[in-house]
């Protein structure tokens, strides 16, 4: 025991904070960043709130505005929710697999220093007035070289280059930690939906994420060294950067949205005291909904004109992603009717998220169709859709998550009390906030105006929308201080308090470094709610870090693998590779120079230690 | 449930080996999914040429010049041949061959210097520079992008013979041989399409 | 994280430097007066600053000037935002042109601020920026957008 | 539940508010639409209501079911059954929405007139330029900012952008279609309701996107034929301090038909004391409005082309007043 110990565990201090590869500490600073950003994002979001509450506001000038909701969004996209959901991936996959670390360790630990990098990125330049105010989409022209001096659209592009290659390295990860390293007997039958749902979300990432990193590379080319890709008069054409674009950003959608499927599974199962209800049925529309994902991207143009057939199309295959969508409510509204259910925190915020989801889905049906969206899309109605999907089926299970694992993540109970504080204000503000603006939407109020007349009769809804706003912040401070009291008060938990079917109940609370002391073995679905005892295999090395490596289908155990310890070449690397991006703002010669530190980095982090050469031209010889 | 949970022994991991070659080892699905990604890139790099191609009446536009066969022949015939030592690389890989994955790699190393400094000179005779108009940027896009990668699995290449031949050689080092020579089959597979692309398209359209 | 904040002073000097130049002027308090010579401490603000020296540009076309002052043309300007300083070429631009007095004063600082920096512009990037603005007012004989 | 009641409260509340709505429709196009919008809003409230029983109804029932020990292998044939229910009533829903679409796209697309008016509205940093064939000459007849429509008629409002891309939409009348630079795009409206609306630029185009709004009025065709008509005549020429607008520096940017100025870079200033609004629906028009306007643009509308010109006092109010004349 004390072995195992010895060898899983960090040096302390910095040393060990920096060089560590435990996927539960590299998870926590993910989550507290995002924390961060979250409320720097909200705050954002109230001071927007607050300009536009009346009529003619004077709070803010335009330029002020736009980069508040151009930081606001990338923030929220980037830096919030595709980072959040790779952190609880990177923190939960190996639990909920009774593993000891990710299958690439150093690879996670690189992933977050990446991110971080990303975070610097967008936020020192803010705090130094060099803030990118284009929106989140940033479309050229009025992002090329000729309508936007300067380097804020370059921050806002390498910022984004940060992040996504940050959430690929993380999806790599976990894609072949949840492939290769599941326990004895956990057949792909047998594998919890929560880690469907971040396999499937971790494949979209994979296939997604490069057209962004592709698209920004190319509207940075066109900046930097005056490639022509979106110049009409040289050949190039604006809408290739919006169809690259959505390409990445429609999958995006999902890519939220999916684990936080996963999130709801989870508390359903668990808190209904029954296995989910139409397991099979569940994976099957994941797996529809990633597929029907990439084939959608147009429904974010319908107004630029293109062919009507088209426009037909992608309405039906659009609102053609309502019926897997319906079809996981439904499974979740049946675990619960034909369950045992306990409303504990997480369960009233999955309550939260159907109330709430469902009306971003349904509206989501309405801007889905192509003549219609034509009146919707660009208005506060699609302000509201975007929050009721993302906040309302995205943060709310996020949240509900949060209550669920904390305990398994700090031994102790949040106070729920107080947890039920947060919920109500929350999705009580969320919804008098938001709802209002389909209203706003159909009254005409367009998008990303920072200011509007008296004339227009707007001003007393949106005076509503900020109360909602700002009753749903002060929820969020709630639940934060929850958060942090019960880190130092909060009842211990111990290491099962929910009575919780999937492995990662069975580590202690907090786990240790080494999370499982044997390999445990799955029998069925819902593993630790047949048998009282836990089955295990034992034999991993306890001197070595080793993980075990199974078969993909049948995860029938194959070989040991040797897992990589602490090593501070992950952040050396990330830091060259910062460098590298932070350079090609200014040069496109950074980017030749700037691979050699990289170089050097990787090759460091990678080089294998063993033992000199004993035989080959170049062996070491015996003096 | 506050108590720990009792554990009940069904097995034993500890007669397993410790490594394993082909899709059993674990870093080979990494680098599948690197590949994935990659592959995706170049595919929508592919689509982002073919949509500009669309979207002009003439390409390459009246006035471009047609990008050069000579250097171009030259490296895509030798980035072909170059995969045949690849194979069997890799095939000796699994076989744990230390003599072959050492002077593999070496060769490897060699032939990529060789074909860097083709596409060097196949990078002189494109025709058009990438800032004069779009059909140039989307040209050099493609061909940055297969570059990098033909320079980053050289570089691997090489410090892994470096390391091969100063090192005794262990099981999951066979699989990085392994690994990288699935890296250049991709590279030099990525290429066929890619060359299709930039050389021929334009004179067939 | 020690390492990180060794980083951090480096990356904040890197965007000091270029704050000035990134600060955008959208105010009512604009100079309504000349430069004062070579010494107008007005002038680096000007000149110093991507905004302006953007907006000059688009002004550059909207006048017309680079019917005349085309890039390799006989009133090439390239090297004369080397020869000159900004309140030369303001006066220049003022006073030796016969609709020179027509452009309001913050104008005519934008663009002098404009050819103060085609000398550091290298040809592909002042042609891309160019076809940008391809579809915009180019004097009186401007017939549309680019379709 | 209870929002959506509210909702329905709201919509015919809201209809009577809109000059810029699609609630209130004027033509044939925006009715399709508010047609196909109140299809979809009560498919989808009753779809909501149905969810939100369902769910109830599930805590209702749970409410004192509480049991520590967890069920593993519970009797799952009834609610199969009911999913496959569910399923196809979400299927039914889908297809009635996804028709009720494209009965809607095949009338838009149907009403293109054989003999439309045409219509040219260039979009730029932040305003509209409005361009009309003119009838006796062939030539165009330019205006800004205003949109004057016939009803009855269909009209092709064909879109170009001289800058960045901006979104074309007057919500009353029809759907938005975007203004893209290299692109032609074109729209169909048929108005058929007299009376004033109001359009915005609905794409995020820079620091003035908030003010880029434009008026659309729909005539009876006489009434529009006579405002053409007035339209195509030259300004009155300018006198005393106004010259300035001939001869001074609002020549450099604008037109002033009949007079010197001819500038292509603002707004046609010809009949501009007609129009409803000034700097592209930033301020309702008068005189007081254009003096600030020249004194001050930045101080109204912080970011825009348009420069502040030192006039004297006299000047400026000459140069408002006659602005002001220009009918």
């Amino acid at each position: 025991m004390s072995r195992l110990d010895d060898t899983w565990a960090d040096k302390p201090g910095w040393w060990g904070f920096v060089t560590t590869v435990d996927h539960k500490r590299i998870a926590a600073r993910y989550i507290v960043t995002v924390v961060a950003m979250l409320f720097l994002a909200g705050m954002l979001a109230l001071d927007m709130r607050l300009q536009l509450s009346v009529a003619n506001g004077t709070r803010m000038g335009p330029q002020l505005y736009d980069e508040s909701f151009s930081l606001h969004g990338s923030t929220m996209l980037f830096l919030v929710s595709v980072p959040v959901m790779e952190a609880m991936g990177i923190w939960l996959v190996p639990l909920m697999l009774g593993a000891r670390n990710l299958a690439f360790p150093r690879l996670s630990a690189f992933s977050y220093w990446l991110y971080l990098g990303g975070v610097l990125m967008l936020w020192i330049p803010h705090a130094l007035g060099i803030t990118p105010d284009l929106g989140w989409f940033e479309y050229p022209p009025l992002s090329g070289p000729g309508y936007a001096p300067g380097h804020r659209v370059d921050i806002w592009a390498q910022m984004i280059t940060f992040t996504e290659v940050a959430a690929l390295a993380a999806s790599v990860n976990v894609v072949a930690t949840i492939l290769k390293m599941r326990p004895p007997g956990m057949t792909l039958a047998r594998m919890p939906f929560f880690l469907w749902a971040m396999l499937i979300a971790s494949l979209m990432t994979i296939f997604a994420l490069p057209a962004v990193m592709l698209v920004t590379s190319m509207l940075i080319a066109d900046r930097l060294v005056s490639t022509q890709f979106f110049t009409p008069a040289g050949g190039g054409d604006v809408l290739l950067f919006q169809h690259l674009f959505w390409f990445f950003g429609h999958p995006e959608v999902y890519i939220i949205f999916v684990p936080a499927v996963g999130f709801v599974s989870a508390i359903v199962e668990a808190f209904s005291r029954r296995p989910l209800f139409g397991h099979i049925a569940m994976v099957l529309s994941l797996l529809s909904i990633s597929v029907l994902a990439f084939g959608l991207w147009v429904h974010h143009m319908f107004a630029v004109g293109l062919p009507r057939l088209g426009n037909d199309f992608y309405t039906a295959a659009s609102m053609a992603i309502a019926l897997p969508a319906g079809m996981q409510i439904f499974c979740w509204i049946a675990t619960i009717w034909s369950g045992r259910p306990r409303f504990a925190t997480p369960m009233l915020w999955v309550i939260g998220f159907i109330a709430t989801f469902v009306i971003g889905g349904l509206s989501g049906i309405m801007v889905a169709s192509a003549p219609l969206d034509l009146q919707l899309t660009d208005t506060y109605f699609v302000v509201a859709h975007f929050h009721y999907v993302l906040v309302g089926g995205a943060i709310f299970p996020l949240f509900g998550a949060f209550c669920y694992w904390y305990p398994k993540a700090t031994g102790r109970l949040m106070s729920e009390r107080w947890g039920i504080v947060a919920f109500v204000l929350i999705v009580g503000g969320f919804n008098l906030g938001f709802f209002p603006m389909h209203i706003l939407g159909l009254e005409g109020m367009p998008r990303r105006v920072y200011t509007y007349g008296p004339e227009m009769g707007w001003d007393g809804l949106n005076l509503l929308a900020t109360l909602g706003s700002a009753v749903s912040v002060l929820g969020g401070l709630v639940l934060v201080a929850n958060a942090l009291v019960s880190y130092w008060r909060g009842t211990p938990a111990g290491p099962d308090p929910w009575g919780g079917p999937t492995l990662e109940w069975a580590a202690p609370s907090p786990p240790p470094p080494y999370n499982f002391e044997h390999t445990p073995v799955v029998t069925g679905i819902a593993p630790l709610w047949e048998h009282d005892d836990l089955p295990v295999m034992t034999g991993l090395n306890d001197e070595a870090r080793e993980v075990l490596v199974t078969s993909v289908v049948d995860a029938v155990p194959i070989y040991r693998q040797h897992s990589s310890g602490p090593s501070v070449w992950p952040l050396i690397s990330a830091v060259a590779v910062s460098a590298m991006f932070v350079g090609s703002i200014f040069t496109a010669w950074a980017v030749i120079w700037g691979m050699l530190p990289i170089a050097i980095g990787l090759i460091l982090w990678f080089w294998p230690v063993r033992g000199r050469a004993t035989s080959g031209p170049l062996r070491t010889r015996a003096r | 449930m506050t108590a720990p949970r009792a554990s009940r022994r069904v097995g034993d991991l500890s007669g397993l080996p410790e490594s394993a070659s082909g899709p059993r080892h674990l870093v080979w699905w990494g680098n599948i999914g690197f590949m994935l990604i990659e592959g995706t890139g170049f595919l929508l790099a592919a689509g982002v040429y073919l949509y500009l191609a669309r979207q002009t009446p003439r390409w390459p536009p009246a006035g471009d010049m047609l990008p050069g066969l000579l250097w171009s022949g030259i490296f895509t015939v030798g980035l072909l041949a170059s995969d045949i030592p690849n194979v069997w690389l890799l095939r000796r890989s699994h076989a744990k061959d230390v003599w072959a994955v050492r002077y593999g790699t070496a060769l490897m190393t060699i032939l990529g210097i060789a074909l860097a400094v083709a596409r060097w000179f196949e990078l002189q005779h494109l025709g058009v520079r990438w800032d004069h108009d779009a059909y140039g940027s989307a040209l050099w896009l493609l061909m940055v992008l297969h570059t990098t990668h033909v320079i980053t699995d050289l570089g691997d290449t090489a410090v892994l013979s470096v390391w091969l031949f100063t090192h005794q050689v262990g099981d999951d080092q066979f699989a990085d041989v392994g690994d990288n020579a699935n890296y250049w089959s991709f590279v030099v597979l990525a290429w066929l399409p890619i060359y299709l692309l930039v050389y021929w398209v334009p004179r067939w359209m | 994280m020690r390492r990180v904040l060794y980083v951090m002073p480096a990356a904040l000097l890197l965007f000091l430097a270029a704050c000035e130049k990134e600060a955008r002027v959208i105010a009512a308090d604009q100079p309504q007066t000349p430069p004062r010579g070579a010494q107008d401490p007005r002038a680096a603000a000007y000149e110093n600053n991507a905004y302006q020296v953007s907006q000059g540009g688009r002004y550059f076309t909207w006048y017309g000037c680079g019917r005349c002052h085309a890039v390799g043309g006989a009133g090439d300007l390239t090297t004369a935002g080397a020869r000159s300083d900004l309140a030369h070429i303001y006066a220049t631009v003022a006073h030796g042109h016969t609709s020179g007095s027509r452009i309001p004063s913050e104008q005519i600082w934008q663009i002098a601020a404009y050819i103060r920096s085609l000398p550091h512009i290298d040809a592909a990037r002042a042609h891309r920026q160019d076809r940008d603005l391809r579809g915009e007012p180019q004097g009186a004989t401007w017939s549309g957008a680019l379709r | 539940m209870r929002r959506m009641v509210l909702l329905a409260c709201l919509l015919p509340l809201a209809a009577c508010a809109g000059r810029q709505s699609p609630l209130a429709p004027a033509a044939l196009q925006a009715e399709w639409l508010h047609w196909l919008l109140m299809l979809m809003f009560w498919v989808c409230g009753i779809v909501y209501a149905l969810v939100i029983a369902l769910l109830g109804a599930s805590i209702w029932r749970g409410r004192h079911r509480l049991a520590a020990k967890p069920e593993i292998e519970p009797d799952d044939r009834r609610l199969s059954r009911g999913l496959g229910v569910w399923a196809g009533m979400i299927v039914v829903g889908l297809t009635v929405l996804i028709l009720g679409s494209f009965v809607v796209e095949r009338q838009l697309a149907d009403m293109r007139a054989h003999e439309a008016l045409v219509v040219r509205v260039t979009g730029q940093q932040w305003w509209w330029r409005v361009q009309y064939r003119d009838p006796a000459g062939g030539g165009w007849i330019e205006t800004a900012n205003e949109l004057h429509l016939p009803a009855g008629r269909t009209a092709r409002i064909e879109l170009g952008s001289v800058d960045v891309i901006h979104s074309f939409w007057v919500p009353n009348v029809a759907g938005k279609m975007d203004v893209i630079p290299g692109r032609a795009n074109a729209i169909d409206v048929t108005p058929h309701r007299l009376g004033w609306f109001r359009g915005q630029c609905a794409e995020f185009c820079g620091a003035q996107h908030a003010h880029m709004a434009f008026d659309v009025k729909v005539d009876t065709p006489a009434e529009f034929t006579r405002w053409l008509a007035a339209q195509a005549r030259p300004a009155a020429p300018p006198t005393g301090a106004a010259l300035v607008v001939a001869n001074g520096a609002c020549a450099s940017c604008h037109t002033l038909r009949g007079t010197a100025a001819r500038g292509r870079a603002g707004p046609d200033l010809t009949h501009v004391g007609g129009r409803r609004s000034v700097a592209a629906g930033t301020l309702p028009m008068s005189r007081g409005a254009l003096q600030g306007w020249i004194a001050q643009p930045q101080a109204l509308k912080p970011g825009t082309l348009m420069p502040a010109v030192a006039l004297s006092g006299a000047q400026a109010d000459a140069v408002a007043a006659y602005l002001e004349s220009l009918k």
